[in-house]
């Protein structure tokens, strides 16, 4: 039975193709290839070497249109007991191969060529072509080898010739059949076949034979006038064939007839199909189909329903066909030859492929396959194995090399004919399994087929992948038994490849995408927003509506954010392995693959015990700019490298069939829409940061100011253009300011440089209590660094060039002039301590007693007298007798296992900014003696509030503080209130201005300095007493003794401010006086003592008022003024109603002199009456008051005391 | 013209959720009507404070002389009201019709969210017949 | 009480009615949604009864608005309503009342059909589902709406080889009702 | 324990009778349900296409369902091969089924030989749905097309279904029109089949 | 009834959602393989003859050797396949009818995959008692 017979098969000339002598086999084929090239000559060409000898037989051929048909046998075929049958099973030529480079004697190797064309006796024509002959070869080459034809050396003229040379043999065929036809007419030649009985023939049957004969014949010429591309001569042979044959009940040779006679008619349509036609066909091949039942003549039966099938073969008329092929296959079961039955299923196979039925295909296939594997031989196993791998696509189990390689011309057949039929399986509605992983009983069966095959076949590779599919795809229902089995079948396998061999089909372990972890923060890529300057606050991303009914789930998954990495920078992956299966899984070395980019990939290697999973990292290093998808990982393991691509372990989690390799194996849940793409950035700069001498934590002590430097190093390969600074995080008060100017001033930081930025810090609340008791000895370095967020973060936005655009796939990404910035954050560990607290704070005030005296200490002594500390402590008011001194007093514990000291200054306000700048500026800190508090000590700091008197106040104060004397109440409530509201906050602003202008600075052991932050204690300590401090008393009055002994009589009115800038000079001058005079303040007895009373008028508007004078003795009676009593003092000068007007803010001296008679101590007291307070109580008090008379204000000063000394 | 001046939808929190002119007279403004909406809602509780006899549920018919008020309060609080022509008849049945339109129309709609203002336009269809309709009832009576 | 036995069925006869499979197979199309949605059985079960609760509050109104009932004098009365007219009403099935506690603050819904199960089955992997927890929710909701907080859940399940679908449900608290409503008038 | 109620044993769906399609519930029962399918997804996507598709997920399952339900129950176990005869099941069995009432209208496209059109004056599942305006022509009848995508994928029809408004002239109204547009394997098959 | 008889439902993607082997044929693994692997191939018959009629019942599409396959194909293309020896057309015909119904009740499960395998034990015992009734 022939392989691939088909109606048009009866046109075919058939031709040995033989090797001669010593061919490489590359060679073979290729010259092989070259003579297939010449399947059909055109009658045309092949005119060219006709010469017609006589008049030809085939008086219908067409010249022009018509053309032989060869089919060649490559290797030769055994001759046919069919021969005379059917005219195309003869072996009809011979064409002998020799490659004579490698062929050294033509002689001998023409020989062979000769002996081998013994085997075929029916051969017409023998040609024994010599390829690349040496010249040597052509000369010693002589006539007497007819047969041999020696090729000119050069290649593309050995194709012209060849050409040539088959169109030559082609008319040389042509003229053999001619002869053929014309000696077999007359004559008519012995055609037999096997099913003629040898037996004697008794004379009726002789007489039969010869009556059949002539059919016999008839239909002979009919198959060479075929063969000869003359069907329609052909056709006339036939039908008298025909006839002849129905008569002598010849049935076999009548159905061949007709079988002629139908190729003739397919062959003259020139192969074009229509419904009649095959109409035709079939009708008159059913009836062959039955002569030769009739016959039982089983193969031709069974090759004419193949023929009839394949001539057929349509989807329209699929069920004739199938018909057909069913039938055939149920008379196969009677087949004897085995040969005959592999090429009936093969045969089935092949039509059913060709309409488009694989699965059937694939069913007869592996029928073959069977057949085949009965014949215990390498070379029927390695067909068998061919075959198998077939089927594997319709069984869906296809190893993925067969994607791409589709060697076979059964697979061809397949796949060309597959399109319409897949599309049919399209599309399910979403909500079905989709088609894999069923019919496992099959997949398995095949697949442990293949398995089988291919170890008998000695195809390791190809076992190997086999056991790979069958343990991948089908391990739930493989007993842990024959799962071993596979395992050792997999590592024998691989023993028999070459290390490092690869192949398409994955084994274990189940890989997937767990996820892309977060590149570390620093690492993190900041998405640049053109246009904005702060490019990195993103523009928010709005949903596709202004009003959006869609809460969006929101990527809480890093996985569904982009990823971003960056050329040249190490990379993480996160991958879940899972090893279901009942042995142990020993991966030799597992790395990411990836596509449409490159990158290097880290292998690691790992060994997954039976039944478990594990996630895994794997690295790499991103190589080029673009976009690249991660799709799975190259694994090498059972000694063959893989690749597992992530999806396909998705398949299989959705897959029903197979239950999740990752869930049976209690391996996580993940959601599969990891894959996500990749967007690889070029090279950024990368700025790493440190804090410039110590360790990260800084601990400050509360108030503390300190610089502390942190240098930038730029650790990437690209200049950072562009940076900034913020702060974010809690506590940001600790931090003064940043260098903002000197980075910008470092821009551009090239790769490699560095720069310093400073932050100046000062030190706010303690941030953790805690520390404090923790630190006790135990030292600060202790406090835990870092992980709280309570510490001020320094970010830095920071981004590289605008990269030049070389690949389009970045362009693609993203904009091309702006790649991503960077982030760099670095938490400032600030931990502050209490240094020191702060106890209380009052106010303390001391009465110092007024002594008169030459001279008034005056206000501006403190700068003169700058040598003595103390004294310029307390800066004196000439005009108070006795001294309110109010101290405010702090008291600080330290709470540090260092000392501290403490120095208080005091900020003179606006006025003495200037001289401040004058002298070196330390004049501030060096004011007051620093105190010193030794650890888990307390200490007071005393602060004089003298200094900070107002210079003056409005009469309303005045009268206030009069009213507050005398207990007087005669204000409206509103004028008071308008003034109080205004006085108040006056009075804030200074108390404000006093509590800023005073600030505690320290120093601790551990050279730091710093300010205590007391302001609002002292504040609250100066409101309560706001009044006294702050507000001199309205009317001050001070004594003094004359400079002159002369007294003076009368007044001299002079602004105070004269006075004290005069003050210096003159009492200079004044010492030395005193100082020769020996005794100072003492006033000696019976002598006229001249004395100056000044008042001071502290308000802003001038007051008029008249002065008196009085002066007790130690009993406290008045020594003056009653005239009749004997007097103890006399007096010269006005001592009353003592007219006066004082400027405001201005000072009298009123001057008189007395004379005491006894010595002893003495009081001094001036008074003051204001004639008309009501000016001075502001405009309307008299509307408030309109009848009351103006009643005069008293006021007096503070006691002066007078010793009076007895002449000696 | 309309038998019905205007309809208000108020939910169970005093906010005015639906506003509808049907008389050419009397419009308002969409703060008028918010705020009258919540004055009503305080009213209909104070009217039922006001009640001597327990069970009193709040104001259900307001006449004026120029023109009546009807309301109706549904179980979950929230209170259609209308303002018709004085002696308009049939109203409260027209009010318990404008509530199944709400029950269907508003409440059915996967679009709308309850308490929320009532932007349903089959609701607004629906209620123009269903007041159409009943004008004319309300003429024949 | 509701004066005559079967007071659901003239509302039932009087409102709008699609055939049952769609509703039916639209519920399990809304299930199975769930259950790929949200892998695990509790958190589909959480999840129908927040459904439920959704349309509670919402249907609530058209079930004061279609079916005229007198405002409930007290809990058992409503227990009753919801079981003989509203189930009926809406579901066109009729439940009945049990297993009273002795304050009156709790009781079975028993419903020994119900559309939403025709043709369902429990597989393996959706053991410890409740089917038909939306009604818990619908139930929770539409209360809460006129003032009663409560508590429903499923104690039976004829899917899960239960005899009747039992919903227990507990009053919480009773805001009590300062706007009493007449339907009638 | 329990007082009322005959106590009925749990019987298998496969020992259960089918039912007669007799059985109602109300419309507002079903109306909620759906408004609850429609929000709920809203919560579960981003955008309009998104919550189509899932709720014509939801009603393929149930176009599934109701194609073999109904060829069974209805049709005799008649199964429908050629396209208009599965058209017309849709555009009637189905429909009647379903929503209680033929589709008002089944046209072919004009322009396109593959295109179908299935009207509806008002769809019942969009008898209370207004839609927002910001929702652009989205439609819950998508919920039907995916019925309709449902009982043509399993009748082995594979077609895109989708619904659309079409307004209509002298309607306030839009009706729904669900567009169906047929793979060209059908098409090529119905040729085939001749 | 049947010595073999292999019964199979195959999904409308092709895939087997439910088989048993009932007759009374002691089961032999090779042999369900092969049962198997025949009806597989049937598939490519049945997937044309399904267009051919608009009855469900498409009676014996396939042979092999004296192994025969009927073949029942439901309005949502799923396929109840029967592998058997015996021409008992009626049987079989009731056979599939009513295991096309228990199908139905199945598939109607909201809770149940279209085309997913079937697990139900009830469906199964249902199966093979229908079986022993009509093959």
């Amino acid at each position: 039975m022939e392989p691939e017979a088909s109606i048009e098969s009866a046109r075919m000339i058939r031709v040995a193709v033989v090797a001669v002598g010593n061919i490489p086999s590359a060679q073979l084929r290729d010259y092989v290839a070259l003579v297939l090239r010449h399947r059909v000559v055109s009658l045309e060409c092949a005119r060219l070497f006709y010469k017609e000898h006589q008049k030809s037989p085939f008086a219908q051929q067409s010249w022009d249109t018509g053309s032989l048909c060869f089919k060649f046998l490559v290797g030769g075929a055994p001759r046919s007991p069919w021969e005379d049958f059917q005219a195309n099973r003869k072996c009809l030529g011979v064409i002998g191969l020799m490659h004579c480079p490698t062929t050294p004697d033509i002689g001998a190797a023409y020989d062979h060529f000769m002996a081998i064309c013994r085997a075929y006796p029916s051969a017409q024509e023998k040609r024994c072509f010599a390829l690349y002959p040496t010249d040597g070869q052509v000369e010693l080459d002589e006539k007497k080898r007819q047969h041999l034809v020696m090729f000119p050396p050069d290649r593309q003229m050995l194709e012209y010739h060849l050409q040539t040379l088959m169109q030559d043999f082609a008319a040389s065929l042509l003229m053999a059949f001619e002869s053929w036809v014309l000696h077999a007419e007359p004559v008519g030649a012995i055609l037999t076949t096997p099913l003629d009985s040898q037996a004697s023939l008794n004379s009726e049957e002789v007489s039969k034979a010869k009556k059949r004969r002539l059919g016999r014949v008839q239909k002979t010429i009919g198959d060479y006038c075929l063969l000869a591309g003359s069907p329609v001569d052909a056709n006339a042979h036939y039908s008298t064939a025909i006839d002849l044959a129905r008569l002598t009940g010849d049935l076999l040779w009548h159905a061949g007839a007709i079988e002629g006679s139908v190729s003739a008619l397919v062959v003259d349509r020139g192969g074009l199909k229509d419904p009649q036609l095959e109409e035709e066909v079939r009708y008159r091949y059913l009836e062959v189909i039955q002569l030769y039942h009739r016959k039982t003549a089983l193969s031709f039966e069974l090759e004419a329903t193949l023929k009839l099938a394949r001539f057929l073969c349509r989807k329209e008329l699929a069920g004739q066909v199938v018909e057909l092929l069913m039938g055939a296959v149920e008379g196969s079961k009677t087949l004897m030859d085995a040969s005959d039955r592999l090429v009936l299923n093969v045969e089935v196979a092949r039509i059913f492929g060709a309409l488009g039925y694989e699965r059937k295909a694939a069913f007869y296939a592996r029928q073959v396959a069977q057949l085949y594997q009965q014949q215990d031989s390498c070379w029927a196993a390695m067909s068998a194995l061919q075959v198998l791998t077939l089927t594997a696509k319709s069984y869906r189990i296809q190893s993925k090399a067969a994607f791409s390689a589709r060697t076979n011309t059964l697979m061809e057949l397949l796949h060309e004919k597959d399109e319409p039929s897949r599309d049919s399986r399209g599309q399910y509605s979403s909500l079905e399994v989709g088609a894999d992983g069923q019919w496992s009983t099959l997949q398995m069966d095949i697949l442990g087929d293949m398995l089988a095959a291919a170890v008998r076949a000695g195809d390791p590779l190809s076992a190997w992948s086999a056991a790979a599919r069958l343990v991948r795809g089908h391990y739930p229902l493989i007993t842990p038994s024959a799962q071993f089995g596979l395992a050792t079948a997999l590592v024998t396998a691989a023993e028999r490849l070459p290390p490092g061999t690869r192949c398409s089909d994955p084994a274990l372990p189940f890989v997937r995408l767990h996820s892309y972890p977060r590149l570390p923060p620093e690492l993190e890529v900041v998405k640049r927003f053109p246009g904005k300057k702060e490019w990195w606050v993103g523009a928010s991303s709005v949903g596709p509506f202004i009003y959006t009914p869609f809460t969006s789930k929101g990527n809480e998954s890093e996985n569904s954010a982009e990823v971003i990495w960056v050329v040249g920078e190490p990379v993480q992956v996160l991958v879940d392995l899972s090893n279901p299966c009942a042995f142990e899984v020993y991966v030799e070395s597992i790395c990411l693959s990836v596509e449409s980019g490159e990158i290097e990939a880290f292998p690691v290697s790992v060994v997954l015990p039976p039944n478990t999973s594990q996630v895994l990292s794997l690295s790499g290093l991103p190589l080029s700019v673009g976009s690249l998808v991660v799709r799975g990982c190259i694994v090498q393991c059972f000694g063959v490298v893989t690749e597992h691509l992530f999806e396909e372990a998705g398949e299989l989690v959705s897959g029903v069939a197979i239950s999740d390799p990752f869930r049976s194996v209690g391996g996580p849940r993940v959601s599969q829409s990891v894959a996500a793409v990749v967007e690889v950035m070029p090279p950024l700069p990368l700025l790493v940061a440190e804090v410039v001498g110590g360790e990260g934590a800084v601990v400050l002590y509360e108030g503390e100011i300190r610089e502390m430097h942190i240098r930038l190093a730029n650790a990437g390969v690209v200049p950072v253009l562009e940076a900034t600074m913020t702060l974010t995080g809690k506590h940001k008060e600790h931090v003064l300011s940043l260098g903002h100017d000197i980075l910008t001033a470092a821009l551009p930081l090239f790769p490699g440089a560095s720069v310093v930025v400073p932050v100046k810090l000062k030190a706010g609340q303690p941030t953790t209590e805690v520390e404090v008791v923790g630190s006790k000895g135990a030292g600060v370095n202790n406090v835990k660094p870092a992980k709280d967020p309570a510490c001020p973060m320094l970010v830095i936005y920071y981004a590289g060039p605008p990269m030049e655009t070389r690949d389009m796939k970045t362009k693609a990404v993203i904009s091309p002039s702006l790649p991503p910035g960077r982030r760099l954050a670095l938490p400032l560990q600030l931990h502050v301590l209490r240094g020191l607290y702060l106890q209380q704070a009052r106010l303390l005030s001391m009465e110092v007693p007024a002594q008169i005296s030459r001279y008034l200490p005056d206000p501006g002594a403190c700068k003169s007298e700058a040598t003595s500390p103390t004294s310029t402590l307390v800066k004196i008011d000439p005009y108070r007798g006795s001294w309110g001194l109010l101290l405010l007093e702090l008291e600080l514990w330290n709470a540090t296992d260092v000392l501290f000291e403490i120095t208080v200054t005091v900020n003179k306000g606006k006025e003495s900014v200037d001289e401040e700048l004058a002298d070196d500026g330390m004049v501030n800190d060096s004011l007051y003696p620093s105190t010193r508090i030794d650890q888990n000590h307390s200490a007071r700091v005393l602060i004089p509030l003298e200094r900070f008197k107002l210079p003056g106040l409005e009469k309303a104060f005045l009268a206030r503080s009069l009213a507050k004397k005398y207990g007087l109440t005669k204000h409206d409530s509103k004028a008071r209130e308008s003034s109080e509201r205004q006085a108040k906050s006056e009075l804030n602003a200074t108390i404000e201005e006093l509590s800023s202008r005073i600030s505690v600075k320290w120093h601790s052991g551990r050279n730091s300095a710093g300010e205590l932050p007391i302001k609002d204690a002292i504040r609250e300590a100066l409101q309560a007493s706001a009044i006294e401090i702050l507000l001199p008393d309205p009317l001050t009055f001070g004594f003094r003794l004359a400079r002159d002994c002369r007294p003076s009589y009368g007044d001299k009115v002079k602004l105070s401010e004269d006075a004290v800038d005069e003050q210096p000079k003159s009492e200079d001058s004044e010492h030395v006086t005193v100082t020769n005079q020996g005794n100072n303040d003492s006033i000696v007895a019976q002598e006229l003592t001249p004395i100056e009373m000044l008042v001071r008028n502290n308000t802003r508007e001038a007051v008029t008022m008249s002065l008196s004078v009085t002066c007790r003795d130690v009993t406290g009676a008045s020594c003056l003024g009653s005239s009749g009593a004997k007097a103890t003092v006399l007096w010269a000068g006005a001592l009353n109603g003592v007219d006066v007007e004082v400027p405001a803010l201005g000072e009298v001296v009123h001057g008189f002199a007395l004379c005491f008679l006894v010595p002893g101590q003495y009081t001094l007291l001036g008074a003051a009456v204001i004639n008309d307070p009501d000016e001075s109580l502001g405009p309307n008090s008299n509307l408030q008051y309109p009848e009351s008379e103006p009643e005069p204000l008293y006021y007096s000063g503070p006691p002066y005391t007078v010793n009076v000394t007895g002449i000696s | 013209m309309a038998s019905i001046y205007n309809l208000f939808v108020i939910n169970k929190s005093g906010g005015l959720i639906f506003y509808k002119d049907y008389g050419s007279t009397g419009r308002l403004d969409t703060n008028d009507s918010l705020r009258l909406a919540s004055l009503w809602h305080s009213m209909h509780a104070i009217s039922i404070q006001l009640s001597p006899t327990l069970g009193c549920t709040g104001i259900e018919v307001l006449e004026a002389d120029t023109f009546d008020l009807h309301c109706f309060q549904s179980l979950t609080g929230t209170k259609l009201f209308v303002a018709s022509e004085p002696g308009a008849a049939g109203v409260t049945a027209l009010l318990k019709t404008i509530y199944e339109l709400y029950a269907d129309y508003v409440l059915k709609n996967p679009f709308y969210e309850v308490e929320m203002p009532i932007r349903c336009e089959l609701f607004e269809l629906n209620l123009l017949q269903a007041i159409r309709k009943d004008k004319y009832s309300v003429g024949n009576r | 009480m509701p004066p005559n036995s079967r007071p659901g069925d003239a509302v039932f006869a009087n409102v709008e009615r699609v055939n049952a499979e769609l509703f039916t197979l639209t519920y399990g199309a809304i299930v199975r949604q769930l259950l790929t949605d949200f892998e695990e059985v509790d958190e589909v079960n959480k999840q129908l009864d927040t459904m439920g609760y959704n349309i509670g509050i919402r249907l609530i109104d058209d079930f004061l608005a279609k079916a005229n009932i007198t405002r409930c004098s007290d809990f058992r009365e409503t227990a009753e309503t919801i079981a003989k007219v509203g189930f009926k009403m809406f579901l066109g099935v009729t439940g009945s009342v049990a297993n009273w506690n002795a304050d009156g603050t709790e009781c079975s819904l028993i419903l020994d059909d119900n559309p939403l199960v025709d043709f369902v089955e429990l597989p393996e992997t959706c053991q410890g589902l409740y089917y038909c927890n939306i009604l818990c929710g619908v139930i929770r909701g539409a209360l809460e709406m006129v003032s009663m907080r409560t508590e429903v859940k499923f104690v039976k399940d004829i899917l899960r080889g239960d005899d009747a679908y039992e919903m227990r449900l507990k009053l919480l608290e009773q805001v009590p009702e300062e706007y009493p409503y007449k339907d009638d008038d | 324990m329990i007082g009322v109620g005959r106590t009925k044993q749990h019987v298998n769906v496969v020992d259960r009778p089918l039912g007669k399609g007799k059985v109602e519930v109300s419309l507002s029962a079903f109306s909620f349900l759906f408004s609850e399918l429609v929000q709920y997804s809203q919560t579960r996507v981003d955008n309009i296409a998104e919550l189509e598709r899932r709720l014509e997920d939801a009603g393929a399952g149930v176009g599934l369902r109701t194609l073999e339900l109904l060829c069974h129950r209805e049709k005799g176990n008649r199964r429908e091969t050629r396209l208009l005869g599965i058209l017309s099941f849709v555009h009637s069995t189905v429909w009647k089924c379903l929503f209680g009432k033929v589709a008002d209208s089944l046209e072919k496209g004009t322009e396109h030989e593959d295109e179908y059109m299935i009207s509806e004056k008002e769809l019942l599942v969009n008898r209370f749905i207004s839609v927002p305006k910001d929702m652009g022509a989205f439609n819950c009848g998508a919920f039907v097309a995916g019925v309709v995508k449902g009982v043509l994928d399993g009748a082995g029809f594979p077609a895109r279904v989708t619904a659309h408004f079409v307004a209509v002239e002298g309607q306030a109204r839009p009706r729904t029109t669900i567009l169906i547009k047929f793979a060209e394997e059908v098409l090529q098959r119905e040729a085939r089949l001749g | 009834m049947a010595s073999t008889a292999c019964f199979v439902i195959v999904g409308r993607n092709d895939c087997p959602i439910y088989e048993s082997e009932v007759g009374t044929a002691p089961k032999k693994d090779e042999a369900t393989h092969l049962h198997q692997f025949i009806l597989h191939a049937a598939l490519d018959i049945v997937q044309d003859v399904v267009w051919t009629t608009n009855g469900m019942f498409l009676k014996v599409v396939d042979k092999y050797n004296e192994l025969l396959v009927s073949v029942y194909v439901t309005a949502g293309h799923t396929r109840l396949m029967l592998l058997h020896d015996s021409r008992n057309e009626d049987g079989i015909r009731n056979f599939f009818q009513e295991v096309h119904e228990l199908y139905i009740k199945l598939l109607l499960n909201p809770l149940y995959v279209p085309g997913s395998r079937i697990t139900s034990p009830f469906f199964d015992t249902r199966v093979r008692a229908l079986a022993r009734k009509y093959l």
